[in-house]
């Protein structure tokens, strides 16, 4: 059952979403580009209504109504662009092209139904011959993530845990074989062993089957246990990215700073950890025009309400912000207004 | 809706002119469905037993339940009757007895003869249900004292002369007939004796009633399993909607009932009535109030007749005179004269009542055979709101502002109040407090939800103002009950008037012992109506004249409408209906049938 | 590890919810022409059992000349068995019916919701005791029960009506209300709210009953509903003492007296009052379907 | 299946309790009733023409049938009765058990009762199911705004404005009654048939009066379901559209038969307007007669077969959502 071929790549270029309300349509995610290289994990960090869930939704052409996909593409080998999909074409690619960890993994079981008869939906869904086959093959994937695989799929969900649920999902995303995963919010509402212990999965998962991952998560944290890579997002647009650890070690949008600041660290005084003042924008509050962030920003200029901020690659990594110039290497172009001084 | 059950079933008790020679007309004629609504037992009940004395039992008068005779509650003779069970009787001149001769050749459904042994059987049995002429009671007016076989076909039952009826006659005619042979194991053999103990003195005769009475839930209970009748149809079969009766080959007159087959709708409401007649299904409908419009379809309706016959009872207006300020002449008089009649009349029952010409506790068509051309003399209480305006400041009611109050200046409220159910009786209270208050006086209507309450409150003196059926005739002894009876303070015990106190023993009206009638004198109205009991001729007359005068004057009541029966016929199926003013249309139709007058239309 | 930022962001948006309400009420009411209807329909039967009454004179003018007169300009539904104007009886006897409603519903709604919470959010003995005393209630048959109550008792005015139909009526709300903060409870919401040290008032006020409205609001609608249903029913049976100007009452004298069932001349008379509580419902139901957006959070695009 | 058996001996006993509680206070409330059964016979035949003596005696041979003793004594007297399965003699018709009555007037609710909710019942959920997939388009709004408007209505004006139709206007329909009483009850085509016509009314008007609850309950419960995380889980697993509409229609249904059972239980007492207007013979007129008649034994008999209808009908309910709904069946609270 070894896949053959290799892992698919993902380009999105981009990408609006925009959501119709009473004020007209607002974009949730705009402009957005971002590469999942094959067989990488890539983390997209944010908080609540950055965008991210919604980014995810996209991979699968999934974008809830009242919202819907306005521009851009999301080209994924083997599939083309999602975007363009539809139909029947589009449903059979969700699951067996792209396997999607739901966000409240909690709930994404029918209650009424044991999980080997809901394999057996999938299977079915998907035209599967071989339902035996699936069958094992779900509980040997159980079994992989330390499940009694039976025993699980003769469960109903309120018969598991949180952990369980959670890998209950996995195995139903990874089951068909999908070699595009998406992970929305693996870890949330679990304890903090299982959390380390789905992390760990998702590692070894993603590197015995030759995955390309993507993880979606408002955790810094998590993002810097898996991900190779790391988008994150604010108002709707990827402020920064590039791979996880030189992000992390130096990060340049101040944005990334400031929730870097606020990670309250095992080691050293609580009191360092410092709250992001302000609110995220919502989605009638993104400003149209200029820097979303600019609201929060220590750093923000005349330029910050008007100019879109231009992406400045430097290379892998890449950061939109007036404040981050070109040549200016690793460091921002105002020492002086750092995470660390403010009050 | 319960209009029926209480107004209709008077109709049942009012009775026919003798045509007992029916013309023996023949065999050709026969067949068909008769489709009607019985008004006695108008809601059927399947699981009741084939028993005439139980409340619901599915034994239909005229139909497979015979009396004796039946009565024609003619205008003023109560001892007129249509054969039923005896083809003929003596009637002896003092009404000291009466010798029965039964149908010759008359036999039960199930072949055996119709016996004087039956009729002796089920006067028994009218003794364990309490009856008018068979009582077990020692002291009870108008009961028989003996019941003598005189041959097969032949009964004679003598009344108890101590204390004698002019009802006596009527209360022997009215006994059921049940076959023996059916009901025998519900009377122990020694019944006579038991009886015969029962109606003398002393603790054994105590013991002996007691033994009775327990007899009486037997009786009352009984359900045989099939229907014997001896009437000219059997019950074949209940369901909860219908009563399938079929023609009883045994019945003396069989040549002479035309349908094969009688279909007894059951009806819970008259707007299913008038469903029906509007579609032309019922041969006859009984006694229905019935709104103007609807009266234009039916009579729209082909085959469709209707007929107009006397009802021997009238609806009034009720005082409680133990409640201020009712207890004053002039108060009630005051109302008399606000009230329209005929516009009352017309809101609440255009078809089924007539104003009544003025209030003399009697029916308007008997009222002019007892009292001759002093009807005529009586006040007529015409509309006029000048006269009631005096009659009020006599009694010292206070004008404000256009209103009446009361004579401390209290303000005054006339409640009127009356069953729910009874939609003419609603409609009328509406339009008289209308009237009133139009008039000046503030007056409004209460409903009581259902009939039996309305009784019990009326009873515990509780209202004002009521409706109340009165002129329950032809008997003139039950017409002025219904003024100066027990509901006045008036109860007859042991052939004994006696007297109680408003608010005591069932007398709500509170009207006062003794009334002084301008033209009479002072009279004990009560009195005077226990008197018509045993009064016979122009005595009788003399005492009902009072009675009206007194009724008339001092107004206990106010006289609404006089019911009219109002019946409807459909001519295409059959013929030989009664016709207007019959005495016929006073029973059951089954009467009509047994008695020949129908025919299959040819 | 996590962010400290999460609750904070919640938190705001449910001021953001707050300060837009009125004007979500406006949008909504205003996406749907039919909703407008409902809350002018409502208006105008509001109206009507405040100031109808005093439209006519009293008592109402007769035209002993004209017993169910058919429809005309002067008299639009004809008149009734004494003459009397149908639609002035229909006006006036609104406020009977709808005071009867209201208390009706706010008894029903209000008892209903707080034992069904208490029940829901404090579990154990009391939601035991409480469910119990709710299950008799709602196995003891409502009509049957207020049929033998009206002999008992007599209902002699609108208020007193509606107090024995709420008090009749509560189970329902109670049990739906129960099992709703139950799922909510189970969703991890009280526990989440408690960790918060959110107080019990404001998990109740902010973040059970802002769920539970729609739910609420749709049992506001059955008891209202039922109110109108029962009383005018229970008129109709005639089991009720005499209102004179009321719609069952109307349509009781209209079918047992004034045969509408069987001919044509009282029909406007029985119509009248039944296009009134036709339009009383339709109204209600209107305004509740809008209430339903309002409300319930998943219909709420924001 | 223990889990089964444990849950039914609680209901049974918790539903004795309830049974007796209530029969308590429906007993209580009966005896309060005001209005005595005899004064009304009494005048009754007074009306009809009998002499007041001669009808006071009559009505005394009706004594034996009434309640006597203290309210106490009574009481006891009739739960001793009950615990015999005996329920008294009626009192309007003399001799005939309680029980008797009740049992044939029955089965002319039950069936009706039972056939028109089905009916809406399957009419509703389907119907509802629609509603709630096109709830922002104007045929959805219509359907629920008919629901609900058809919920509001009540039972009379539907049986008023069917019976004024179906029988009046264009009568192609019996206006009342079970069957026609010319057909030999039996097995026989004729037979069935005219039942069949003569409940086709109260059945229609159970039927119409019943959908617009189900529709609205079936249409809100779809919508929550849709809006439940699994749901979109599914669909982002790529399942069949009509795996997904089973999925929602079977956790959309769920909660819909506790109304359902309840409902049944009620509707034997809410058949009282529909009974009354078609002439029913069902349990509905059988109460109203009761209560006319001060029939106590009759009144409270009712009563207590209808509560006891409601209670069966929760354990039942409950019965079904153990078998149907694995959360229940494992022992945990009951949604």
């Amino acid at each position: 059952m070894a896949p053959e071929h290799s892992p698919p790549g993902v380009r999105i270029r981009g990408l609006t979403v925009v959501y119709r309300t009473p004020a007209g349509e607002l974009p949730a995610v705009s402009g957005v580009d971002l590469d999942l290289p094959p067989g990488t994990i890539t983390g997209v960090v944010g908080e609540s209504g950055s965008g991210k869930s919604t980014l995810a939704l996209s991979l699968l052409n999934a974008v809830q109504p009242p919202g819907r996909i306005a521009a851009g593409s999301v080209e994924i080998d083997g599939l083309g662009d999602v975007v363009a999909l539809g139909g029947e074409a589009l449903r059979r690619a969700r699951g067996r092209h792209v396997g999607y960890v739901f966000q409240a993994a909690q709930n994404s079981l029918n209650p009424l139904k044991p999980v080997g008869k809901q394999v057996l939906d999938l299977g079915r869904s998907h035209g599967v011959a071989d339902l035996r086959g699936l069958l094992a093959d779900a509980r040997g994937l159980l079994d992989r993530m330390g499940l009694d695989g039976a025993r699980v799929l003769d469960s109903f969900q309120h018969e598991l845990s949180g952990g369980m649920r959670q890998r209950v999902g996995i195995m139903l995303a990874l089951v068909l074989n999908a070699r595009l995963v998406v992970l929305d919010e693996p870890t949330t509402a679990v304890d903090m062993i299982t959390q380390a212990t789905i992390l760990r999965i998702v590692r070894e998962v993603h590197a015995e089957r030759g995955l390309t991952t993507l993880v979606i998560t408002h955790d810094l944290g998590v993002v810097a246990e898996v991900a190779d890579r790391l988008a994150i997002m604010y108002g709707g647009r990827v402020v920064e990215q590039g791979p996880t650890r030189e992000v992390l070690a130096g990060p340049r949008h101040p944005y990334t700073r400031a929730l870097l600041g606020a990670i309250p660290r095992l080691v050293g005084d609580i009191g360092e950890a410092r709250a992001l003042p302000g609110r995220p924008p919502t989605l009638a509050g993104i400003p149209a025009d200029g820097c979303v962030f600019r609201e929060r920003c220590p750093l923000r200029m005349d330029v910050c309400e008007t100019g879109r901020p231009p992406v400045v690659v430097r290379g892998s990594r890449s950061a939109a912000c007036h404040a981050v110039r070109d040549d200016d290497g690793d460091r921002p172009a105002v020492t002086a207004a750092t995470g660390e001084d403010q009050s | 809706m319960k209009r029926l059950a209480a107004i209709a079933a008077l109709v049942g008790l009012a009775a026919v002119a003798a045509c007992s020679g029916t013309s023996g007309n023949s065999s050709g004629g026969g067949g068909g469905v008769y489709t009607t609504v019985d008004l006695n037992k108008p809601s059927l009940d399947v699981n009741a037993p084939i028993n005439p004395w139980n409340p619901k039992g599915n034994s239909f008068w005229g139909y497979n339940a015979m009396r004796i005779a039946w009565a024609k509650n003619t205008l003023t003779d109560p001892n007129q009757f249509y054969p039923g069970i005896a083809a003929s009787w003596d009637i002896a001149p003092d009404n000291s007895s009466i010798t029965l001769h039964l149908q010759p050749g008359n036999k039960w459904s199930d072949g055996r003869p119709v016996t004087a042994e039956d009729v002796k059987f089920s006067i028994a049995l009218a003794y364990t249900q309490g009856s008018t002429a068979f009582a077990v009671d020692p002291g009870a007016a108008g009961a028989a004292s003996e019941v003598e076989i005189i041959d097969d076909h032949t009964i004679k039952i003598t009344q108890d002369m101590n204390n004698p009826s002019v009802t006596f006659v009527r209360g022997v005619m009215d006994t059921f007939v049940v076959p023996k042979h059916i009901w025998e194991s519900v009377l122990p053999a020694d019944f006579w004796d038991t009886l015969k103990a029962a109606r003398g003195d002393g603790p054994e005769a105590e013991a002996a009633r007691g033994q009775i009475k327990a007899l009486s839930e037997k009786v009352l209970a009984f359900a045989p399993p099939q229907d014997v009748s001896a009437g000219p149809f059997v019950l074949k079969r209940m369901n909860p909607g219908e009563a399938l009766l079929v023609k009883n080959k045994n019945f003396y007159n069989a040549a002479n009932v035309a349908p094969d087959q009688l279909r007894l709708l059951n009806t819970t409401g008259n707007e299913q009535i008038w469903n029906y007649l509007t579609a032309g299904t019922l041969d006859n409908a009984p006694f229905t109030a019935v709104p103007a419009d609807v009266m234009k379809r039916i009579k729209a309706t082909p085959g469709n007749k209707v007929v107009k016959g006397y009802s021997p009872v009238a609806v009034s207006l009720a005082f409680n005179q133990s409640k201020k300020p009712y207890d004053n002449v002039h108060v009630r008089r005051g109302l008399a004269y606000l009230i329209d009649r005929e516009e009352v009349t017309r809101i609440a029952s255009p078809e089924g009542g007539t104003a009544a010409v003025t209030t003399s506790g009697i029916h308007q068509k008997a009222a002019r055979e007892w009292l001759g051309a002093e009807l005529d003399t009586l006040e007529p209480y015409a509309v006029d709101p000048a006269k009631a305006e005096k009659e009020f400041t006599e009694a010292g009611l206070q004008k404000k502002d256009g209103k009446w109050a009361l004579p401390d200046g209290k303000p005054w409220k006339v409640t009127i109040h009356i069953p729910a159910p009874f939609s003419d009786w609603v409609s009328a209270a509406k339009a008289i407090t209308s009237q009133l208050t139009a008039a000046g006086v503030d007056a409004e209507v209460v409903t009581t939800a259902d009939y039996p309450l309305y009784l019990s409150e009326l009873a515990e003196g509780k209202y004002d103002l009521g409706f109340w059926l009165i002129a329950l005739g032809p008997a003139p002894y039950n017409i002025f009950q219904r003024l100066y009876g027990s509901s006045n303070g008036w109860n007859i015990l042991g052939g004994k008037v006696k007297h109680s106190p408003p608010g005591k023993d069932g007398n709500w009206m509170g009207g006062p012992e003794t009334i002084d009638v301008e033209g009479v004198g002072t009279v004990n109205p009560g009195e005077l109506t226990a008197q018509l009991n045993s009064a016979t001729g122009d005595e009788q007359k003399a005492v009902i004249a009072k009675l009206a005068k007194a009724a008339n004057q001092d107004l206990p009541v106010i006289q609404l409408w006089d019911y009219v029966n109002t019946q409807f016929v459909n001519t295409n199926r059959f013929t030989g209906f009664p016709g207007d003013d019959s005495d016929l249309l006073r029973q059951p139709s089954g009467v009509w049938i047994q008695l020949g007058l129908i025919k299959k239309k040819q | 590890m996590s962010a400290t930022i999460v609750p904070e962001a919640e938190a705001g948006a449910a001021a953001v919810v707050r300060r837009n309400f009125w004007r979500g009420v406006w949008r909504v009411m205003r996406r749907k022409p039919s909703r407008m209807a409902g809350a002018v329909i409502l208006a105008v039967f509001a109206f009507m059992g405040i100031f109808g009454p005093m439209l006519y004179p009293d008592p109402l003018p007769r035209d002993t000349s004209a017993l169910y007169a058919p429809p005309s300009l002067r008299h639009p539904f004809g008149t009734d068995f004494e003459g009397t104007d149908v639609l002035a009886l229909v006006v006036t006897g609104s406020r009977y019916v709808l005071l009867t409603a209201v208390v009706t519903a706010a008894i029903t709604v209000v008892v209903g919701a707080g034992i069904g919470l208490f029940a829901g959010f404090r579990r154990g003995r009391w939601d035991t005791v409480l469910m119990r005393f709710t299950d008799m209630k709602l196995t003891i048959p409502g009509l049957p029960l207020l049929l033998v109550l009206s002999t008992v008792w007599k209902f002699t005015s609108a208020v007193e009506m509606g107090l024995v139909l709420g008090l009749l009526g509560w189970g329902g709300v109670a049990r739906a209300v129960r099992s709703q903060t139950l799922s909510l409870r189970e969703r991890g919401f009280i526990e989440a709210a408690r960790g918060l040290g959110l107080s019990t008032t404001h998990i109740v006020c902010r973040e059970l009953l802002p769920g539970m409205a729609p739910y609420i609001a749709m049992n506001a609608l059955i008891a209202v509903t039922g109110a109108v249903y029962a009383q005018v029913g229970l008129f109709f049976l005639g089991v009720l003492p005499f209102e004179a100007n009321n719609w069952g009452v109307m349509l009781n004298l209209a079918v047992f007296s004034g045969g509408a069932l069987t001919t044509t001349a009282a029909l406007p008379y029985l119509l009248a009052p039944l296009l009134a509580i036709l339009l009383l419902t339709l109204g209600i139901v209107l305004v509740v379907d809008a209430m339903d957006e309002i409300f319930n959070p998943r219909l709420r695009e924001e | 299946m223990a889990v089964l058996l444990r849950r039914l001996a609680g209901h049974v006993a918790r539903g004795l309790v309830m049974i007796v509680v209530v029969t308590t206070i429906s007993f209580l409330i009966i005896r309060s009733v005001p209005g005595d059964p005899l004064a009304a016979r009494y005048q009754k035949l007074v009306e009809q023409g009998m002499a007041p003596d001669a009808a006071q005696r009559a009505v005394e041979a009706l004594y034996g049938f009434t309640p006597k003793g203290s309210l106490w004594e009574q009481y006891v007297g009739y739960m001793s009765g009950l615990a015999h399965l005996d329920l008294g003699q009626s009192l309007s018709v003399p001799g005939t058990g309680v029980s008797t009555v009740l049992l044939s007037a029955a089965k002319w609710t039950v069936i009706p009762v039972l056939a028109g909710t089905l009916l809406s019942f399957l009419a509703g959920v389907v119907l509802g199911v629609y509603a709630a997939i096109k709830r922002t388009g104007v045929l959805g709004d219509v359907l629920a705004i008919s629901g609900s408007l058809l919920h509001g209505v009540p039972q009379y004006v539907l049986a008023l404005l069917l019976g004024a139709i179906f029988t009046t206007l264009i009568p192609i329909l019996p206006a009342g009654g079970t069957a026609d009483i010319m057909i030999d009850p039996g097995f026989s085509a004729a037979y069935i048939g005219s039942l069949i016509e003569h409940a086709t009314l109260p059945v229609l008007t159970y039927a119409l009066a019943g959908y617009g609850g189900w529709i609205l309950a079936m249409k809100s419960s779809v919508v929550t379901v849709l809006g439940d995380d699994f749901i979109l889980a599914a669909e982002l697993r790529g399942m069949k559209r009509s795996i997904i509409f089973r999925y929602v229609a079977r956790n959309a249904i769920l909660p819909l038969f506790t109304i359902l059972a309840l409902s049944l239980g009620l509707l034997f007492g809410g058949a009282i307007f529909i009974e009354r207007i078609f002439n029913y013979p069902g349990l509905g007129l059988t109460l109203i007669d009761s209560i006319n008649n001060r029939d106590y034994a009759l009144m409270g008999g009712a009563f207590l077969l209808i509560t006891t209808a409601v209670v069966v009908a929760n354990i039942a309910a409950d019965l079904l959502y153990t078998v149907i709904d694995p959360r229940v069946r494992s022992g945990g609270e009951p949604a």
